[in-house]
């Protein structure tokens, strides 16, 4: 069924009682010839990409849970290709240009929403750092402003300029950055691949995996085993535990983000902000409330749930910032696990078991790399060879010491 | 250079405030001596300590007293105490190294720290609101020394009796705290 | 969170900083053959474990002990707190 | 004026009336009303409109359920919105208006949407609004944004002030109902240290609303009676106005308590205080929330949950209408029915879902057993209600009881599931519990008063003798079983009209219907796709009866559907308490220098380098700009003498029998060899290899060194180096302790630098460039005997000084040395030209330190011992930090001297085009260099320190500009060092 503004007429003349399921409900065949284990954004978008551009539909997407069931359906919706380093640049920037046509690709209203988003600085080294990095993103083809305080006070008539402890000097703005509807995206890349031919199938623990003179060759389910001839792990937070259960240890580390949404609120913040002297991001939904979010808690975690410490961090970060917000209430909180990887950029990659492929280390910015993280990884399993913009996401850049460091901060994840 | 005089300057110009019955106070011209002990070196000290003071090296949370009186021990780090007592002269390690000789690793502290004492009836309360650890009698006794962070800042307490309080923390940032223990009290009066 | 401290007693883990897996206490011997991959495995590569694990808190905003405490990932309970300096004693670390 | 709807009876102060606005209408009630029982007194029905249709909506509960009497509050910057009527203390000039319309209340323009709402079924915008492209931004999502959200914030600096707290117990008690106060009172009289909190202001919960009798008196009394003994026992803690509202790890509780919501202001006090609560016990005493059932048109305004009407006829004598109807499906609701008519309100019908005999007869009433409401009339307020069998029933009001959920929702908050009871027809705490959290009364599913209380009293005492305390007496207060058989009665299958399910976020029976033929059958697909629960009472009210509908419409059951969990917050906080005080100036501390006061004085420029506010630049009378006080302060140091505060470099003393060797272990060089009187620069590495931090380290004595780390790192550093001391080599005699702040520290510098020094150090000291040379250090005293220290480095290139005095001393010091140095023409210096000063002498700071760069990419590779383990050498060695074409720290300066330099331009070679493929590095710092008339630079580039007269373009695609600009060595000023060793 395709959608459009057209259909929805129709059916809702018709009582609404004529949709259709988006996707079927499967049961798992005996073999494929790729699994993709993990339904959330990457993983879809990794079948999806698969059936589309490389007529690949022998493909199972399996998932432990719902679709979408861990930081696809819980992050704060960012979009942005504002990256340094020449091993992230180029690729976050291709994901930004799958964004902008993503809903007519996939026909679906993942609700892309091109608002802008600006990192603020506080001083000159960070002004520094920030031009460095605009021109960069310029150099890669994408767009970037810096702005000066009095740009910042144009765009962002209501922080605080005048009684601050760090006051805003500037900021480097992405007006082609913005927000998705998380959800949307997650369900729409369900729905193309179904449309394929993938099956999706729910409820479906990889609990092993088969692996035979040194190659994969399935996995065991909590339906059962299942044949693959090539099996591609892309389960974010899960990546660890994941991963053990065929032996490799990973430059990964688990960690809890919390992120948190106010009440709804007429609107009030166009784009998405970033505070330069705390920890604190922000935008406003659709539906009215503010999506905000701040630093991981900071240990190693699989448990969804964060602690207070960061929540009051955050609010306080967000009142330095804007303290007209204080008044509107927290409605949720809740927190989503992260695999935070040794640099702080990912991975999509082969492993040493022939046949495994492994995409993770996302950390906390899996959201906005969706779309390239599916293409890039489905490149790499059709053709055994890296896209072109990942060929620096490899598992071993730590052993050659070719690191993608944006913070400098190091071989501690939860410094990332 | 008989014109060229140094004069000390205290980290709050000698700070004073009453809130009705509860006083806010800075403690000046005290003398703040880190004493460290030697790997292996922890009985030395402590007989040491013994012979010249009459107390032996506290333990991490709590303070020990010399037998004049005139010391106070604060015991801050497993291997690690300050030694509190009224500043005289410009070289307080001295003070406390011709005493223990090099059985410790002693390093001067008194200018580290700004000391505010809080005492009176809204001690406890005003401390409720940025202290978070528990200062009821079973659990922070008279004596009670812990190091801990309030309003962002560490902060050194030491519990001189049920109403009242020493607070240290960092001379560079002593306004701020003391802003921060002033609204404190302002806030529970 | 709160990390019951050997010494100190329980704690706001507010207080504290996190590092990351107490296997940093096993810093390779840079003379060895292999030193190259001990260091890289040492720095880089994590059990992630999802269960019980043993991690290394600094108590910035207390009495600056290293501790080692060993955590349950998925519960947060906390089943023992050690020095680390103990710990690294005990395994034979000297200077 | 006149509360036509006032009745009899109640816990409200009669004898005080007062007078509060509701969209600028003048209303009366009394001391004790919620703003929604003073509406209800004054009939007023109308409050809001819903979230998506804007349909009329009156007050639907009692409690901090409400999913429709939403208000803004107060006017102007005090502007409150999405502030539930039904939890808001009335007070005098209380001022509310009501949110989410166009035009107003009573015309809504928007609700249009509602004859719309054919094509606006669950995720409609899911499927369209894509054509063509450009228009989503444009024109879709505005408008969709407009038409949302719900109150409007005022768009300015919130005025109140906020705190937090921190409070320790053994007992928490969450709900001061008949299971709270049981349990506080089992546990305070044992003597265990209880803390009592409850959203409402007026403990007792239920008892207040309800008539029932504990022991040989009123519920209500009751409950004042034992909050009065709990207030008198030293142990225990009474928090009204506090909502309990998040269950974090290790019993440690989140809670807000409300301070002066209920007052006209805040008169300069935090109007709320965020308390983190350590418990070692926690009680759950939440009580339970009564649900509706689904028919159609049950939006109306008039359309109540029967427990809340009886509650507003109760506890605050105001009745929601003259002609009640009941709708139920459980015993409860005939409570409602008995409880009005014994006031006198006329009951029209008691409609019961059960097919069985009639619970009791109503005078007047007509009771329908096995009877349904299927359509209710009346858009702005009830005025008849359908039933299936087709009577029309005219009533003003609808009481409708569709059972009880009990309040677990703290109990899920570490992510636990609730499990199903069928014989209540609801969820009740499951197995896996936040440790330390037990679960008493309704909120366990023990939904009468006689089994709140003994389940309170166990609880109470057990959780004390937990904690150490020994109960005296635990007989629980006596109090009758009321009836409370329920059956599980979801929505009306007659009803033809829209049924709500989740009133706020107008998502329907049809809503969740569609959801399940469309495929998004998992609870949290339904959630996601309908927004059911989404609003802000988070689907208090809603969440049960839409996993109903959805089992009925696979055919599983209800715990086969799923369950429902809640996340924090229970009920939603004010981000401004979340931040309490640190907001503004006081977001964090400032940290000031020995020198500030002075420099106050001198009118300097501030600048923030971390919490530390630095003297930027000492601008003087005529200067127009900073450039010619920056360039003066340069020009002027190298030309006779500067002093600088350098007092927030991080200093740290390092002691111990092996404090040499230790140092040569963090150090990336040598340090087991310097000499007592010495100072070494050291370059500490990263594990990892790469530059963390550098600084200069003195030899005090054989076993006593003090470094000095950079202003940003030092607390990094020090952590670093007790990782190394306690974990990595335990038995080495070293020990730490910062030193930051107990020394002043200044630089001098410049060639007079010994000149002034001479006149401050005292005449002992020998001065001379052999006595004491470069690098030398040692301690002095100064201006008659104050001691101090002395150290022979620099960081500008010219022969310099520091020299560090007890901070007590450091006002003092800077000042005699702007006295001393008068002779000299001395200048005092601030960041910028100290940083000007850096780059002319080529040496690395913050902007080359960031991480990401090696020894090797800083001109240092060379300093790293491969002789001694050290920390980073391994690493360091890897490949990729090793290549040919690696980057180098060199030196820039533009072809045209007369072009300024931009941080941040990347370098690439002339006619190459500027890509990320022809990225050849980047410019890390540049300045305007007085001394040599032209700007100047550092960067890394590749192969640097071998293109050294090589031109390449410095692009800087963001600020739109490309300078030509030569490679050149790093050091501009003095390369040779003569200067520094004169």
């Amino acid at each position: 069924m395709k959608y459009s503004g057209w259909k929805v007429l129709r059916q809702a003349l018709g009582g609404n009682k004529g949709w259709e399921p988006v996707w079927r409900d499967p049961a798992p065949k005996p073999a494929y010839d790729i699994i993709v284990v993990g339904g959330g954004g990457h993983g879809l978008a990794t079948a999806y990409y698969l059936a589309k551009e490389y007529g690949l539909t022998n493909v199972a997407v399996l998932e432990k849970s719902w679709l979408a069931s861990g930081n696809a359906g819980r992050n704060t919706t960012i979009i942005r290709s504002n990256y340094l380093l020449p091993g992230n640049e180029p690729f976050y920037e291709l994901s930004m240009k799958l964004w902008e046509n993503l809903e007519q690709d996939f026909n679906y209203n993942a609700m892309v929403s091109q608002r802008g988003v600006v990192n603020l600085y506080h001083s000159d080294p960070q002004r520094d750092a920030f031009a460095r990095r605009g021109n960069a993103m310029h150099m890669a083809g994408a767009d970037a402003v810096l702005l000066d305080e009095q740009g910042i006070r144009e765009l962002c008539p209501f922080l605080d300029f005048d009684n601050a402890r760090f006051p805003v000097k500037g900021g480097l703005w992405q007006p082609r950055g913005g927000t998705a509807r998380h959800d949307a995206v997650a369900w729409g890349y369900a729905r193309g691949a179904d449309q394929r031919g993938v099956d999706l199938i729910q409820n479906c623990e990889v609990t092993g995996f088969q692996v035979k003179n040194g190659r994969c060759i399935g996995v065991e389910t909590a339906r059962g085993p299942i044949a693959a001839k090539k099996v591609a792990v892309c389960v974010a937070g899960s990546s660890g535990r994941v991963m053990a259960q065929a032996g490799l240890r990973l430059p990964i580390e688990s960690h809890v983000l919390q992120a948190f949404v106010s009440e709804g609120l007429k609107p009030i913040i166009p784009g998405v902000v970033t505070f330069g002297a705390g920890h604190f991001y922000i935008s406003q939904s659709d539906k009215g409330g503010l999506v905000f979010g701040g630093d991981i808690d900071g240990y190693n975690t699989y448990a969804q749930r964060g602690n207070l410490p960061v929540v009051e961090d955050v609010c306080e970060s967000g009142m330095a910032l804007m303290p007209m917000i204080g008044r509107a209430r927290l409605l949720r909180m809740w927190g989503g696990v992260m695999d935070m990887s040794m640099d702080g950029s990912p991975f999509i990659d082969k492993t040493s078991v022939d046949g495994l492929y492994f995409n993770g280390g996302w950390c906390y910015g899996g959201f906005k790399a969706t779309p390239a993280s599916g293409w890039c990884y489905a490149h790499l399993l059709a053709k055994d060879e890296p896209h072109p913009v990942a060929t620096e996401l490899r598992l071993d850049r730590f052993k050659r010491g070719h690191m993608i460091d944006e913070k400098g901060a190091g071989a501690q994840p939860n410094l990332h | 250079m008989p014109d060229l005089t140094l004069t000390a300057s205290p980290p709050l110009d000698g700070y004073h405030k009453q809130f009705g019955d509860t006083a806010l106070t800075e403690i000046g011209d005290q003398a703040l001596v880190s004493i460290a002990v030697p790997l292996g070196g922890a009985d030395a000290l402590d007989s040491a300590m013994t012979g010249a003071y009459g107390t032996t090296f506290p333990a991490p949370g709590s303070t020990a007293l010399s037998k004049d009186g005139s010391v106070r021990f604060l015991g801050l780090q497993p291997d690690q105490c300050f030694a509190l007592f009224e500043l005289a002269g410009n070289d307080p390690v001295e003070a406390i190294a011709n005493v223990l000789g090099d059985t410790g690793y002693y390093t001067d502290q008194s200018d580290s720290w700004a000391m505010l004492r809080l005492s009176g009836p809204l001690a406890v309360s005003a401390l409720e609101r940025i202290c978070p650890l528990g200062l009821a009698p079973a659990a922070f006794p008279q004596g009670s020394v812990a190091r801990t962070a309030m309003e962002h800042l560490g902060v050194i307490i030491l519990c001189e009796n049920e109403d009242s309080y020493v607070l240290m923390s960092a001379r560079s940032s002593a306004p701020s705290f003391l802003h921060a223990v002033e609204t404190s009290v302002e806030n529970v009066s | 969170m709160i990390i019951n401290h050997p010494l100190l007693g329980p704690r706001d883990a507010a207080e504290f900083v996190y590092l990351g897996d107490a296997s940093l206490i096993d810093r390779p011997d840079w003379q060895s053959d292999t030193a190259a991959d001990d260091f890289y495995e040492y720095q880089y590569l994590r059990d992630n474990p999802a269960g019980e694990t043993r991690e290394l808190w600094f108590h910035e905003q207390g009495d600056r002990s290293w501790l080692v405490v060993t955590r349950n990932t998925l519960t947060h309970e906390i089943t023992k707190v050690e020095l680390a300096r103990d710990v690294a004693l005990a395994a034979g670390r000297d200077r | 004026m006149s509360q036509p709807y006032r009745i009899v009876g109640g816990l409200v102060g009669r004898e005080n009336l007062v007078s509060f606005r509701f969209n600028g209408k003048r209303f009366q009630g009394y001391r004790g009303d919620t703003l929604a029982a003073a509406l209800i007194a004054n009939g007023q029905r109308l409050v809001g409109r819903s979230f998506k249709y804007h349909r009329p909506r009156g007050i639907f509960s009692a409690g901090s359920e409400e999913p429709n009497a939403m208000v803004q509050l107060r006017h102007g910057a005090h502007l409150e919105p999405n502030t539930r009527a039904t939890v808001t203390e009335l007070y005098n000039g209380l001022e509310a208006t009501s949110q989410n319309h166009r035009g107003s209340l009573e015309f809504d323009l928007m609700a249009v949407n509602d004859l719309l709402s054919p094509f606006l079924s669950a995720g409609f915008y899911y499927k369209t609004f894509m054509w063509p492209k450009s228009f989503w931004e444009k024109v879709y999502e505005p408008a969709i944004r407009a038409s949302a959200g719900l109150g409007r914030l005022s768009g300015e600096e919130d005025p109140d002030s906020y705190d937090k707290g921190f409070l320790h117990c053994d007992v928490l008690v969450i709900g001061s109902g008949p299971a709270g106060l049981a349990a506080a009172l089992a546990a305070g009289r044992a003597g265990a240290r209880v803390i009592l909190a409850d959203e409402d202001f007026l403990l007792g919960g239920r008892l207040n609303a309800e008539t029932l009798a504990v022991e040989d008196m009123s519920g209500a009394g009751w409950a004042a009676q034992t909050a009065q003994e709990l207030a008198g026992l030293p142990n225990v803690r009474m928090m009204p106005r506090t909502t309990v509202y998040g269950a974090y790890d290790h019993g440690i509780y989140g809670a807000l308590e409300r301070r002066t919501d209920h007052l006209a202001t805040s008169a300069g006090k935090p109007r709320q205080v965020l308390w983190r609560i350590y418990s070692k016990r926690a009680i759950l005493c939440a009580g339970a929330t009564e649900r509706p059932i689904a028919f159609g048109n049950n939006d109306r305004p008039g359309v109540m949950l029967a427990g809340s009407v009886r509650a507003y006829v109760n506890r605050w004598g105001a009745t929601p209408g003259r002609r009640v109807a009941v709708f139920t499906s459980n015993d409860d609701g005939w409570r409602t029915a008995q409880d009005l008519s014994a006031k006198g309100i006329e009951i029209t019908a008691v409609i019961d879902s059960r097919d069985k005999p009639a619970l009791a007869s109503v005078p007047g009433a007509a009771i329908v057993m096995g009877g349904r409401v299927i359509d209710v009339a009346g858009r702005k307020g009830v005025t008849a209600i359908k039933l299936a069998k087709g009577q029309t029933i005219e009533t003003d009001c609808l009481a409708v009881s569709g059972g009880w959920n009990p309040n677990v929702h703290l109990t899920c908050h570490q992510r636990s599931f609730p499990k199903w009871r069928d014989d209540i027809a609801a969820f009740i705490p499951g197995d896996e519990m936040p440790v330390g959290l037990t679960v008493a009364g309704a909120a366990n599913g023990a939904l009468s008063l006689g089994a709140a209380l003994i389940q309170g009293t166990e609880a109470g005492h057990i959780a004390a003798t937990d904690t150490g305390h020994t109960a005296t007496s635990i007989t629980p207060p006596w109090a009758e079983d009321e009836p409370r058989d329920t059956a599980a009665f979801w929505h009306v299958g007659e009803s033809k009209a829209r049924a709500w399910l989740d009133l706020q976020n107008d998502v329907t029976v049809k809503d969740v219907r569609q959801a399940g033929e469309e495929g998004f059958r998992s609870v949290e697909h339904l959630k996601r796709y309908t927004t059911l629960g989404m609003a802000t009472d988070q689907g208090k009210t809603a969440n049960v009866g839409a996993l109903a509908i959805m089992a009925e419409a696979t055919g599983k059951s209800i715990p086969e559907t799923g369950t429902t969990i809640f996340r924090p917050p229970y009920t939603p906080v004010a981000i401004g308490a979340f931040a309490g005080r640190s907001r503004g100036k006081a977001f964090r501390p400032t940290r000031l220098t020995p020198s500030h006061k002075w420099a106050e004085e001198q009118k300097a420029v501030f600048v923030d380098a971390g919490m530390w506010l630095r003297a930027q630049w000492f601008p003087r009378a005529g200067e127009t700009h900073w450039r010619q006080s920056v360039d003066r302060e340069v020009l002027q140091t190298r030309a006779s003498v500067g002093v600088c505060d350098v007092t927030t470099l991080g200093k740290i003393d390092v002691q111990g029998r092996d404090a040499a060797e230790f140092l040569n272990r963090v150090y990336a060089n040598g340090f087991a060899k310097l000499p007592v009187g010495k100072v070494r620069y050291g370059l500490m590495l990263r594990e990892d290899g790469m530059a963390m931090d550098d600084g200069t380290t003195a030899r005090l004595s054989e076993t006593h060194f003090v470094m000095t780390t950079t202003t940003a790192n030092a607390v990094g550093v020090f952590r670093h180096m007790e990782f190394c001391r306690q974990c990595l080599w335990p038995g080495m005699d070293v020990h730490l302790i910062s030193v930051t702040e107990q020394w002043a520290q200044i630089a001098v510098a410049g060639p007079n630098s010994r000149a002034l020094l001479q006149k401050i150090v005292d005449d002992s000291h020998d001065l001379s460039n052999e006595a004491f040379p470069f690098m030398a250090c040692g301690e002095v005293t100064l201006c008659g005997g104050v001691p101090g220290r002395l150290f022979r480095i620099s960081f500008s290139g010219e022969l310099a000084y520091e020299v560090a005095v007890p901070a007590r001393y450091g006002d003092a010091l800077m000042r005699a040395l702007m006295k001393a140095g008068e002779a000299y023409d001395v200048v005092a210096y601030g960041t910028e030209a100290l940083g000007v000063m850096r780059v002319e002498k080529g040496h690395a700071a913050g902007n080359e330190l960031i991480g990401q760069t090696t020894a090797r990419d800083l001109g240092m590779g060379r300093m790293v011992s491969k002789k001694k383990d050290s920390i980073g050498s391994i690493l360091s060695e890897r490949d990729a930090l090793n290549r040919e074409d690696g980057l180098a720290l060199v030196g820039f300066v533009p072809v045209d001297r007369s072009e300024g330099l931009n941080s941040g331009a990347h370098f690439v070679s002339p006619g190459k085009e500027v890509t990320t493929e022809n990225d050849e590095g980047w410019m890390t710092s540049v300045a305007f260099s007085p001394s040599l008339g032209h700007s100047i630079g550092l960067g890394f580039i590749k192969r640097g320190a071998s293109r050294i007269g090589e031109t390449v373009i410095a692009a800087d695609p963001v600020r739109d500009r490309k300078v030509e600009v030569e490679i050149v060595s790093p050091h501009f000023i003095d390369p040779e060092g003569e200067r520094l060793r004169a």
